[in-house]
């Protein structure tokens, strides 16, 4: 069966390592966070200029001071620390961060990633996104499977305008997940989800794939 | 005590002029100069080109000036919280130029740092290097992206000595430093102004030479994403 | 407590191989990483490229690693203090490059930063834009500069907690910060390893995130120029 | 008669601006310090991470954590902050500093200067020295009008490799004040020390320049 939003938050925090610095995206990446296991250190970075971003508050402490790249209230943590912007995406850009988890519209096959525009919508900006697509080590998108017309969003090339060229490492979708070869020469189905058959993989992904041996 | 203004008014006095461009510290609602913003738009400056990561919601922060059509132009990354400056986009009143966050961030900090270009991966491939040079390092290709300056940088501070050094709070500080910097003249609302020699000057993040004018104000700081948990069951 | 090693011979183990590029921190003696430079010295690591703004002075921080020619290269921007170092470099054993210091300052900014190659003033027309590429922006000549890393960043704080947040004391700072964001490994000496939390988080001048290993060390903390006033008469 | 070491660090001084933010070099531009008129706000920047620089320690007060652009110990006064080289050389690169006093090898009519190298003697390195002629809003040298050989220092073109092109605004020797004329025309001399004859100044000039209205 596809993967609800939690399940894929769950799957996606399973490519946290202990140690790791990571930069999650607003939305299913957020709740990742709801996922690190016990014990394991990992600090997340929040590219308005935080690094070690505690949960949300408690009702009644809210500090307007402090907030995610969401805009949403948060804490502090004793490892906490605050620096500028530009020394935060000094941080992003220098490949500092070690992993960046982060929605998609559209993901081909080469590691181009979508999620930032719609020609003819009305464009609210990209944000930090390209940013975190260029700079952090390793680009893991995490996303439905289909777009609500039920059209595939793995693609062999992306439709939309780019957010970056080249650039994602793993796409986890709600059916699969995929690996864009470092080769260049596309995807490997990695994984499928609990329940899931391959020929449904194929059914509903346009981009070309080859399957990993003892996938499915 | 030379940098000290009694009030908005007479700190932004001399400083406006219809067409100037204004970098507005900030992200979200988080850091920004909002009363410094009121003052712009009671001083009645028009044709504003404003860099900002963010251009306020309605009614609060920039989307002030929005709705009284002072701002013809804005350099932002993300713009997505006000419904005034859609319709103003929309109908091609407002020029709107997107740039990506950390290169919004590097261009300022450039801007004040006498770095006229820099290159940067971020944006290689999409629209934002289209008419750019891009260039090859040690075979990745990078855009080469401007510095920004503006004629008039507003600033939010937490704290101030009387020489205009800042410390900001938490991530409130965000843009405020760079643009600190990048202004020919900086003015800088603070919660308060302490006497020099009372903050740390290990612990001091912008240093005075870039605060030209000073003043000590309330701020409403309202929050645009209040999100909390649920406290464990006693 | 990952982080924290017992001592400097077991924080540098693994980390150095013959031919490898080394920045140092500090500028003159103040704010060296004195205690790591030493162990490099005891690893026995040949062929080093130092970039480090000075070079020590005989018998002490780098002219440790002079005396026992482990340097090839130096990359500074002013290296007067040391006869050995004079000796090699007239000699031809040592080769020597030259940067202003602003922009060694600002290439090893840009190399932890991810930006290959920028723009400055600084040394157009002189003998270091040699070579380099020469841009006109908005009717004045700049100079192109490139992004400097290093395999290992060896880096001097004051303070630091179990994460490897740092905090810096007064002048020691000066190269430290930049030179621990542009090493592919960075590690730190402090006077003192405090529990996580007990910074101010407002105050943490390099976090953590840059500083892959940490060791409490004693440091000497020689004065190279000791100058006084007298004081006045009773 | 020529200006004596600290005579030439008084004239200085008269550089100096209420509110203005100043370096000042290694050798005589240091001693300017000792002449800031009473009452005037001068904040002194050193390059290597200070600004609100205060005066040597008293004996036993040396902190080795606190030294200025010449390595000397210095102490710390009430405005003072700290920052790395990169924020110092970005405030002296992006046009902050008011002001920079300075010692020269060689000054040209055209503004060239040249301090930091002698072919075929061991070459120290140029320091901070090609930022802050090249960053600074105003550069004033201050030197001795000769070498020790009795040669002008002050020349048509620089014999030594620059510091830095067309920087200079200002030229303070023991005999003379010039101007370097902003539009490019050369040097206009401006202020005869007492005792100093134009004739002297004459004599002792290889560069051409002009006579301001009234000096003589």
């Amino acid at each position: 069966m596809p993967r609800t939003r939690e399940q894929l938050a769950e799957r996606a925090a399973k490519e946290l390592q202990d140690g790791f610095y990571v930069n999650l995206g607003i939305g299913i990446p957020t709740l990742v966070a709801n996922y690190i296991p016990q014990g394991m250190e990992v600090t997340l970075q929040s590219e308005n200029g935080m690094l070690g971003m505690g949960p949300f508050p408690y009702e009644g402490e809210e500090d307007p001071d402090l907030i995610n790249a969401g805009k949403q209230t948060i804490t502090e943590i004793p490892e906490s620390s605050y620096f500028s912007s530009a020394d935060s995406f000094a941080m992003i850009r220098g490949g500092h961060i070690n992993l960046s988890i982060l929605g998609a519209m559209e993901v081909a096959q080469n590691g181009d990633i979508a999620n930032w525009m719609i020609p003819g919508k009305l464009v609210k900006g990209m944000g930090g996104a390209m940013d975190l697509v260029a700079g952090v080590r390793r680009v893991v998108v995490v996303m439905d499977h289909a777009n609500k017309h039920g059209q595939s969003k793995v693609l062999k090339e992306c439709t939309l305008p780019l957010t970056g060229a080249g650039v994602v490492d793993r796409i986890i979708t709600d059916l699969a997940v995929f690996d864009v070869k470092p080769d260049g020469s596309g995807l490997e189905l990695v994984e499928l989800a609990d329940g899931v058959t391959l020929d449904e993989v194929a059914a509903k992904t346009e981009a070309a794939y080859t399957v990993a041996p003892g996938v499915g | 005590m030379r940098k000290i203004y009694a009030d908005v008014t007479s700190a932004l006095e001399g400083l406006t002029f219809d067409g100037m461009t204004v970098m507005s510290g900030g992200f979200g609602l988080c850091g920004i100069p909002e009363n410094l913003i009121a003052g712009l738009r009671d001083s009645g400056v028009k044709g504003l080109t404003v860099i900002s990561n963010n251009a306020g919601v309605d009614g609060f922060g920039l989307g002030q000036l929005l709705e009284t059509r002072q701002i013809a132009k804005m350099i932002s990354s993300y713009v997505g919280e006000n419904k005034e400056f859609e319709r103003q986009y929309l109908a091609g009143e407002l020029e709107l130029e997107f740039n990506p966050q950390g290169t919004l961030a590097e261009r300022i900090r450039a801007g004040g740092a006498g770095i006229p270009a820099f290159f940067t991966a971020t944006g290689v491939g999409t629209l934002v290097a289209e008419g750019k040079e891009v260039r090859a390092f040690d075979g990745r290709d990078y855009v080469m992206e401007t510095g920004l300056v503006a004629d008039l940088s507003i600033v939010k501070a937490w704290k101030a000595d009387e020489r205009g050094n800042l410390v900001f709070r938490k991530t409130a500080r965000n843009f405020n430093p760079m643009m600190a910097t990048a202004g020919k003249v900086t003015v800088v609302e603070v919660e308060e102004i302490v006497p020099t020699g009372s903050l740390d000057p290990d612990h001091i993040h912008t240093p005075g030479i870039y605060v030209d004018r000073l003043i000590q104000t309330v701020s409403e700081k309202r929050i645009e994403q209040r999100t909390v948990r649920q406290r464990s069951a006693a």
